[in-house]
């Protein structure tokens, strides 16, 4: 059977199927077992790819190439360790009485759902299913984010709903203008909106509606990146939904959306001259880290913390991917992969320790590591990853973004060197008493999975000191294709 | 100049710029029932801009966007806001941020706006219907408008849908309606979109005892 | 190359600093009792202290340590090699290459270490108020004195002492308005570090202000015979040291040996003209509270530093 | 090929430090295994390491380039004369430190032993990759190993507070600096984009790159040495830290961002300006001044080291500055006097410093206690300890005839030099400031004597001190050890410097060896016997014939009976040890004479006080002038950026909105 068919249906059935018997004994494993088995497809698929080159699916409706076969890989990765965290971590929040069974059932019907969405979106050749796709991938993460029914849950989802969708309206609003400009040249064939017929004729799009188009589409998908001043949905979602959504929202819904900004910057670049597109990106990036950065030292909430920092890498990512160039390309896809695998492994670990003490708030949380040394070095080693400490992966593509942006736009440096200082200060202040220190927390009724936080970091810290050769070609045929 | 536009983009730039009146009528309209009503209004002469496209060109697909449009904007997402409002009990909306003239004053600041950004884009523009895509900004534009002066969640549903009803407007006349499946797509996201939002709603009484977004401002950072 | 002669006029050399040491220490007493129209003491008296100090019993404090009972030695030792390295009758020292000005400064560093942890080492108030003391005089001091070896040490284009002496002593007279600044500022270091009257009194017991006295308080016996005459070896050698920079007149050069023989009373003679000037300087300066001290000292340094300006402004020609 | 030999073996050697860390993660809480085993390991080890750099000395550069790093620039690895020296230090000098270790990590308190083992044997081997790396990914990735691992060893006790403050203090600080050695490399390159230090060396600059590149290297570099005024972490840290880790940071550590600095100013950048080395002589001038006076007034051992380190550190500096001036105006020869002075200094503070943290660490154990106001006379339980203590005294206060005073010797010998600069000013200036370092060495003795009175002699200043004893067996070995290698610096310059000279040929072309091959190997002469000359092993003979001569003479000559009695103390009523001198009391003079230099307070006793109480707290202008403002910027930039977080979605609409209309009003191509 089709690797691709089979990547895209077992998230959709075990998603329909998990709604409906979530609440079993074995609902977890079912998930598990779902999730790998996505993985295992986009494995499969990911082989196909690199031994066979692009292909197409259902038509030309799908369209599977290195650059989105390794956000699939990934995004299927992360999506199977975060379901094995999510079994201890779901029954503990049980125990402890903040989930009741239908909010299980719908949780795991929903993640496997959000899984499919996202991968869709990530597949997709038409650039119209792409916005469906971001849009259902809102609608899903919405349900996760109020799952725990508090105020300040139902607070987050809607602000999060309301600011995902208007900006999501503009995206729709650059897709249609989009189409308006490939429909000039392709014609009213219905291809107007399938990537690979618009990568053949990105130059002679029309520049100046490509050009608001892009503007639409930033914004749009920009919002759901994370991107400031549009993101402000984004801590309080990450802060108050249950942690694995944070880790889940964190780690890949804002790699798919900048995904979908990336699909477009390819066109606009063909359409627009003088790296138009790249500017915007980079200024935005800029911006968005250098506020992110100043946000992180008033802090209070480690979730909140730790999204703000998602901001942070986002910004980074974007400025990266806006300087564009095979190598910028590149460092902006590792760093991305880099930010996923380590930020995930961050919430995991910040899962357990919040609910080891019971508390989100930093101040009371303390001495990780003699109630559970594995938890409090987790999160240790995790945030000096994340802040870009070597020998972990994360310094890699940050040497690389700070390389190149020194050759060629030496003028940010500063403000890059800057915003990454002010994090590693505000960020590294507050982890460390969490991690030393006397304890305050007890035990859970449930182990803490903490096989996915060392998973992770392992796999950080071997791409950080050596990346394999294949995955370096991958890489580099990955960043070509982004111009 | 304006003898040579065929009826057909005549008519349908009649409803676009009735579309846009409604557009003002909303942002100013401070009753819920009558906001619903404007909307689904609104809605109508989307319908019947798209179908009036439709019988111009003669594409299928349009046929079917019209009735998408008109089942789904102008009945069933209508009816379900009427049925929320008076299980919820919302009658009118609370004094907005900024007063309503004033209000009205930056509508107008936007809308032109809009055409200026729309103008060169609609220079481009082969299809009869190219002053829409102008009108269709303005609309997104008065609708983004409405949803950062209102104070509750229903209103600001109403904004948002308000402003899907440009982009449709943008999508089916100025550039003849998107591939079916997309719009088939979009549909159903908006649908279940507000069905979403119909459950929140009775989550957020709940937990709020109203409907007015400012008791939602407890999660910020200073 | 060492020769048989340059090692017999070293040894001779240290041996006439051991003898003649106690006698420079008798005299300066002496001549500050005429000062002060005292009757003088016998001018052996030194001699007789240490006769006597040696056949006494060493009484130790109870928790003196063994750093306590090495100390002297090793100040003595250092003291000895200070003089062996300072040119007092001939340039031809075998011992001289072994240290030049700077590491002479550091010998006399070594020496003071050791006595001021041992005036620690019993841990009695007065013992370490001298330490503290001797520290504070001597970070003071030593900056000063080594900005006058700087300054003759471009005269001379060498730190060696014996090359610095042939320099002024052999090479055409020049006068070296420098050398005024130097010598003035030399003259200020010796008087602290020798604890002498500005800085010190060498005289006193039971007073708060003393410094080298109270370092040594604890000490008794042989020990305290080797710090006096330690303490006798650092004045001849400061003395020497003064005489050979400024005086220079006199010293043997190399292995001439009437010259040595010659050179003998002229150093009895500027060393008795330069104790009883000491001797005169103590009289009528009135002893300084210890925090003027280091205003002295700085006065010192400012000269030391004037005269190394002087130098470099005038004297060298670019 | 013997000539790659040593450098395969040198990253063997880092790589059998890495496995014996790993080893220790096995069984982490077998502090029989860990300390008994791996630690003597990993000093044999360091012994190798020494061994195989000495050898290599002199030899050919050995390049390896390594199958790890990034995709387009691997690691490479070179091992030169300058990497050398600096891996000999490393390997001889972490040797002892390994050795004592083994005594030390007994109880394992605090973090598990098997942990602390891979931090610290990470440590080691990142250190050794420092120095060996030959580009600018490798050296990050080394140089923020070494911060990391020693972060984590400066946090073992973390049960703290103030531990915890000082290695987050740490951490930032050497995180910054990283960033500047980062921005340095950058400027290097020259927009090549080829980050190999091969290709660096090639790079022409303009004069205002290099200049810039210089700067942000004795910034970054700066802030891991602990220049003035990056200094702050280091006295938070050390006496955070375990002793051996104190010891190696102090003693290791802090010489390796000497030797990126001396790496980036003498091999990378080309040309030299003179006013770098003004620069660095100015900034190193008031480091080793600040350093040894607030060295003076601390109360705390570790603390008074610590600030002693920042004071060598500023010698070190002032010596670099002297090379880059003389180099800048290609007075070569005198340059290698200077380097010599740099390189031998290095080494010479690792020795005595390592030995004095030892101790430190060896008093702690034995009385649990860290202020100097409660030890004293511990002279009397721990002879060992405190006379092996007294080398490194001696040595630290920079006096003959051990290691610390030859290097200052050499450095005022190039001082006596710079009249003969072809520069105005600097013939005049640069002088006197030979005179300030006079004062540093001579304010150094008195931070040594008081670190040493207060400590080991006087009375017992509390009654539990009784009970303290001596160091272990492994703890005595380590400690003799170093004091060895103080010694030998001391007594055998010639030697050593015979050995420097590869390295300061390398970097200038020049060197002390032609001279000193002339004289005996017992004669340090570095320009000419008659020039100047320094034999510290005739000293040291001299002096101790002396003193064993006076003993026999005395011993034989006179009875030499021995009465022991209570203290005569000018005849006062003896006190108990309260009438001793504190550590705050020793230091009075220098708070007084240096008061604006002080930022202090003080608690006086009225006259009618039942308890008497003074109270003197002494603390560091820089942290008033220089890091609470940008503290309090940062703080007052992101109360105004959370402003932007105010929680009323209308609001957040409307950012949206106006990012929207800029864009398209504005942002239109």
């Amino acid at each position: 059977m089709d690797f691709f068919v089979l990547m895209l249906a077992i998230p959709l059935v075990s998603g329909a199927l998990l709604t409906v018997v979530g609440e079993r004994d074995w609902a977890p494993n079912l998930n598990i077992v779902a999730s790998l088995g996505t993985f295992l497809a986009a494995v499969g698929l990911t082989g196909e790819i690199i031994a066979n080159g692009p292909r197409f699916a259902f038509g030309e409706q799908f369209f599977i190439d290195s650059l989105n076969v390794f956000f699939v890989s990934l995004t299927a990765f992360v999506g199977l360790t975060t379901s094995i965290f999510s079994g201890p971590y779901m029954k503990n929040e049980r125990e402890h009485g903040r989930l009741s069974v239908p909010r299980l059932r719908l949780y795991k019907g929903m993640y496997q759902l959000f899984m499919f969405t996202m991968l869709a979106a990530l597949t997709t050749n038409n650039l119209g299913i792409l916005w469906v796709a971001m849009e259902a991938a809102t609608l899903t993460t919405v349900l996760l984010v109020s799952l725990y029914r508090t105020s300040a849950s139902l607070e987050a989802a809607w602000k999060y709903f309301i600011l995902c969708g208007v900006g999501i309206a503009q995206a729709l609003f650059g897709t249609i203008l989009l189409y308006f400009a490939a429909e000039r040249v392709l014609g009213e064939s219905g291809n107007a909106l399938l990537w690979t017929h618009l990568i053949d004729v990105k130059g002679s799009l029309e520049p100046t509606i490509m050009a608001l188009s892009f503007i639409f589409l930033l914004v749009g998908y920009g919002t759901k990146v994370g991107l400031a001043p549009l993101h402000n949905w984004l801590p309080d979602a990450h802060a108050e939904g249950p942690t694995p959504v944070s880790a889940v929202l964190s780690g890949l819904l804002l790699n798919v959306a900048l995904y979908a900004i990336l699909r477009c910057k390819v066109l606009a670049d063909g359409a627009l001259p003088n790296g138009y597109a790249g500017n915007l990106m980079i200024g935005f990036g800029l911006f968005t880290l250098l506020v992110a950065a100043f946000f992180l030292s008033r802090q209070k909430d480690v979730k909140r913390m730790f999204a703000y920092s998602s901001i942070e890498h986002m910004g980074l990512i974007t400025f990266a991917f806006g300087m564009g160039g095979p190598i910028a390309n590149f460092a902006g896809l590792l760093h991305m992969t880099m930010h996923s695998l380590t930020k995930s492994a961050i919430f995991f670990a910040v899962g357990h320790a919040t609910q080891k003490t019971g508390t989100q708030l930093m101040e009371h949380i303390r001495g990780l590591i003699k109630i559970n040394p594995l938890i409090g070095w987790g999160l240790m080693l995790g945030t000096l990853a994340i802040l870009g400490m070597p020998p972990f992966g994360v310094f890699a593509s940050e040497f690389m973004i700070l390389t190149h942006a020194m050759k060629h736009f030496p003028w940010a440096t500063p403000i890059l060197l800057l915003a990454l200082g002010v994090a590693f200060a505000a960020i590294f202040g507050k982890v460390q008493p969490m991690v030393f220190g006397e304890t305050t927390a007890k035990r859970l009724p449930h182990a803490p999975a903490m096989t996915p936080v060392f998973l992770h970091l392992g796999i950080v810290l071997m791409l950080g000191l050596y990346i394999p050769p294949y995955l370096t070609r991958w890489f580099h045929e990955a960043a070509r294709m982004l111009g | 100049m304006t003898s040579s536009i065929p009826l057909s983009a005549q008519l349908i730039n009649l409803f676009a710029a009735v579309i846009l009146l409604l557009g003002f009528a909303m942002l100013a309209q401070r009753r819920m029932l009558s906001l619903i009503n404007l909307f689904a209004l609104q809605g109508f002469c989307l319908f019947l801009a798209t179908l009036v496209a439709a019988v111009t060109t003669g594409q299928v697909h349009l046929f079917y966007s019209a009735g998408l449009t008109l089942a789904l904007k102008v009945l069933l997402l209508p009816w379900i806001l009427h049925r929320l409002v008076r299980q919820l009990k919302v009658k009118r909306e609370v004094e907005a941020l900024i007063n309503i003239p004033t209000t009205m004053l930056v509508g107008i600041v936007l809308v032109m706006v809009a055409f200026n950004v729309a103008l060169p884009i609609s220079e481009l523009s082969h299809t009869i219907t190219r002053g829409t895509l102008g009108i269709a900004l303005a609309v997104v534009m008065l609708a983004f408008l409405m949803m950062i002066t209102r104070q509750k969640a229903i209103s600001q549903v109403v904004g948002f849908l308000s402003m899907e009803n440009g982009l449709f407007l943008a999508a089916t006349s100025a550039t003849y309606g998107m591939p079916m499946v997309v719009e088939l797509g979009i549909a159903l996201d908006v649908l279940v979109g507000v069905i979403i939002l119909g459950v929140f709603f009775f989550q957020i009484r709940d937990q709020f005892d109203s409907l007015d977004i400012r008791h939602m401002e407890k999660l910020k950072d200073n | 190359m060492i020769s048989i002669s340059g090692l017999l006029g070293q040894a001779f050399a240290i041996l006439l600093a051991l003898l003649l040491a106690p006698l420079l220490s008798g005299w300066v007493g002496q001549c500050r009792a005429w000062f002060q129209s005292r009757t003088a003491p016998p001018l052996l008296l030194p001699y007789f202290m240490l006769q006597k100090l040696f056949n006494k019993d060493v009484v130790l404090a109870h928790n003196a340590s063994s750093l306590f009972r090495a100390a002297p030695f090793v100040i003595f030792g250092c003291m000895v090699l200070a003089c062996a390295i300072v040119p007092t009758l001939s340039t031809d020292l075998p011992f001289a290459p072994a240290a030049d000005a700077l590491a002479l400064v550091g010998v006399f560093g070594l020496a003071r270490i050791f006595i001021a942890l041992a005036g620690m080492d019993v841990g009695t108030a007065f013992g370490s108020l001298g330490g503290r003391r001797e520290m504070l005089v001597g970070f003071l001091a030593e900056p000063a004195l080594l900005m006058v070896f700087f300054t003759l040490a471009m005269i001379a284009q060498s730190t060696s002492l014996v090359t610095i002496v042939e320099t002024l002593a052999y090479r055409e007279l020049v006068i070296y308005p420098s050398l005024a600044f130097a010598g003035i500022a030399f003259t200020f270091v010796s008087l602290a570090e020798n604890a002498r009257v500005p800085v010190d009194n060498p005289a006193t017991h039971l007073e708060l202000t003393m410094i080298h006295e109270a370092m040594i308080l604890e000490y008794s016996g042989r020990h305290l015979a080797l710090i006096e005459w330690a303490a006798s070896l650092k004045l001849y050698a400061y003395s020497c040291l003064g005489l050979a920079l400024f005086f220079p007149w006199g010293i043997a050069p190399g292995d001439n040996f009437f010259a040595l023989v010659a050179a003998i009373p002229l150093l009895m003679f500027k060393l008795a003209i330069g104790g009883f000037l000491l001797a005169g300087i103590e009289t009528v300066n009135a002893k300084l509270r210890i925090f003027r001290a280091p205003e002295f000292l700085g006065t010192a340094f400012m000269l030391a530093v004037l005269g190394l300006l002087v130098r470099l402004l005038l004297e060298v020609r670019v | 090929m013997p000539g790659l030999l040593s450098l395969d073996l040198l990253i063997s050697a880092a790589c059998a430090w890495l496995a014996i860390g790993l080893a220790g993660l096995v069984a982490p809480g077998n502090t029989r295994f860990i300390a008994r085993f791996l630690f003597p390991l990993g000093a044999v080890i360091g012994i190798a390491v020494g061994v195989v750099a000495l050898a290599s000395l002199g030899g050919e550069a050995q390049v390896a380039v390594l199958a790890i790093g990034l995709p387009d620039l691997p690691f490479h690895l070179r091992l030169d004369n300058l990497s050398a020296v600096f891996a000999l230090l490393l390997g001889f000098v972490s040797a002892g430190i390994s050795v004592y270790a083994a005594g030390y990590f007994r109880d394992g308190k605090g973090t598990a032993p098997g942990l602390l083992c891979i931090e610290y044997h990470v440590f080691l081997a990142s250190m050794l990759m420092v120095v060996l790396a030959d580009d600018a990914y490798a050296f990050m990735v080394a140089w923020e190993c070494m911060a990391l691992s020693s972060f984590f060893l400066v946090t073992t006790d973390h049960r703290h507070e103030e531990i915890r403050r000082a290695g987050f203090i740490y951490l930032l600080i050497a995180h910054i600096g990283a960033i500047a050695i980062l921005l340095c490399f950058g400027v290097m390159t020259g927009g090549s984009g080829d980050y190999s230090f091969a290709a660096m060396r090639q790079q022409e600059l303009a004069p205002f790159w290099t200049s810039a590149a210089f700067l942000l290297a004795l910034a970054g570099f700066g802030a891991k040495a602990g220049l003035v005024p990056l200094h702050v972490w280091l006295p938070e840290a050390h006496p955070a830290a375990p002793s051996p880790v104190s010891a190696m940071m102090s003693g290791v550590m802090l010489k390796t961002a000497i030797y990126g600095l001396l790496r980036v100013s003498f091999d990378l950048l080309h040309s030299t300006i003179w006013w770098w080395g003004v620069v660095a002589l100015a900034v190193g001038l008031l480091t080793a001044i600040f350093g040894v006076l607030y060295s003076t007034v601390q109360s705390d051992m570790k603390r008074l080291l610590a600030y002693s380190s920042i004071e060598n550190i500023g010698l070190i500096a002032v010596a670099i500055g002297l090379t880059l001036i003389f180099h800048a105006y290609g007075m070569d020869a005198l340059a290698a006097l200077a380097m010599t002075a740099v390189l031998y200094h290095c080494l010479a503070h690792a020795g005595f410093k390592s030995l004095l943290f030892l101790c430190t660490g060896s008093v702690l154990h034995a009385t649990h206690e860290r202020s100097l106001g409660k030890l004293g006379g511990l002279i009397h339980p721990m002879p060992w300890v405190a006379w092996l203590a007294l080398a490194g005294v001696i040595a630290g206060a920079g006096l003959p005839p051990l290691s610390g005073f030859v290097s200052e010797w050499l450095l005022l010998q190039g001082f006596l030099f710079s009249p003969g600069l072809p520069h105005p000013w600097l013939n005049m200036v640069v002088p006197v400031a030979a005179a300030l370092v006079v004062l540093v060495a001579a304010l150094a003795g008195f931070a040594m004597v008081k670190f040493y009175g207060i400590i080991f002699l006087g009375q017992m200043r509390e009654p539990a001190l009784k009970d303290a004893h001596d160091a272990g067996p492994w703890e005595k070995a380590g400690l003799v050890w170093l004091a060895l290698i103080t010694l030998f610096l001391g007594v055998m310059p010639s030697t050593v410097i015979l050995r420097l000279d590869a390295a300061t040929r390398q970097l200038l072309g020049a060197g002390l060896a032609d001279t000193l091959n002339q004289q005996g190997w017992w004669m340090l002469a570095p320009i000419s016997a008659e020039r100047a000359s320094y034999e510290p092993l005739i000293v040291l003979v001299t002096i101790a014939a002396t003193l064993l001569l006076a003993r026999w003479l005395v011993r034989s000559l006179f009875h030499g009976r021995v009465r022991r009695g209570s203290p005569w103390d000018c005849g006062y009523h003896f006190e108990g040890p309260r009438a001793q001198d504190t550590a705050e009391g020793f230091s009075q003079p220098i708070r007084r004479i240096f008061e604006p230099v002080f930022r202090m307070q003080r608690q006086f006793p009225a006259a009618r006080d039942a308890q008497p109480v003074y109270n003197v707290k002494v603390e560091d202008h820089f942290w008033y002038w220089c890091y609470l403002p940008i503290a309090r910027l940062a703080n007052w930039i992101s109360a105004l950026i959370v402003t932007l977080q105010g929680g009323r979605i209308a609001v957040y609409l409307m950012y949206s909105f106006i990012t929207l209309l800029l864009l398209l009003l504005v942002a239109r191509p």
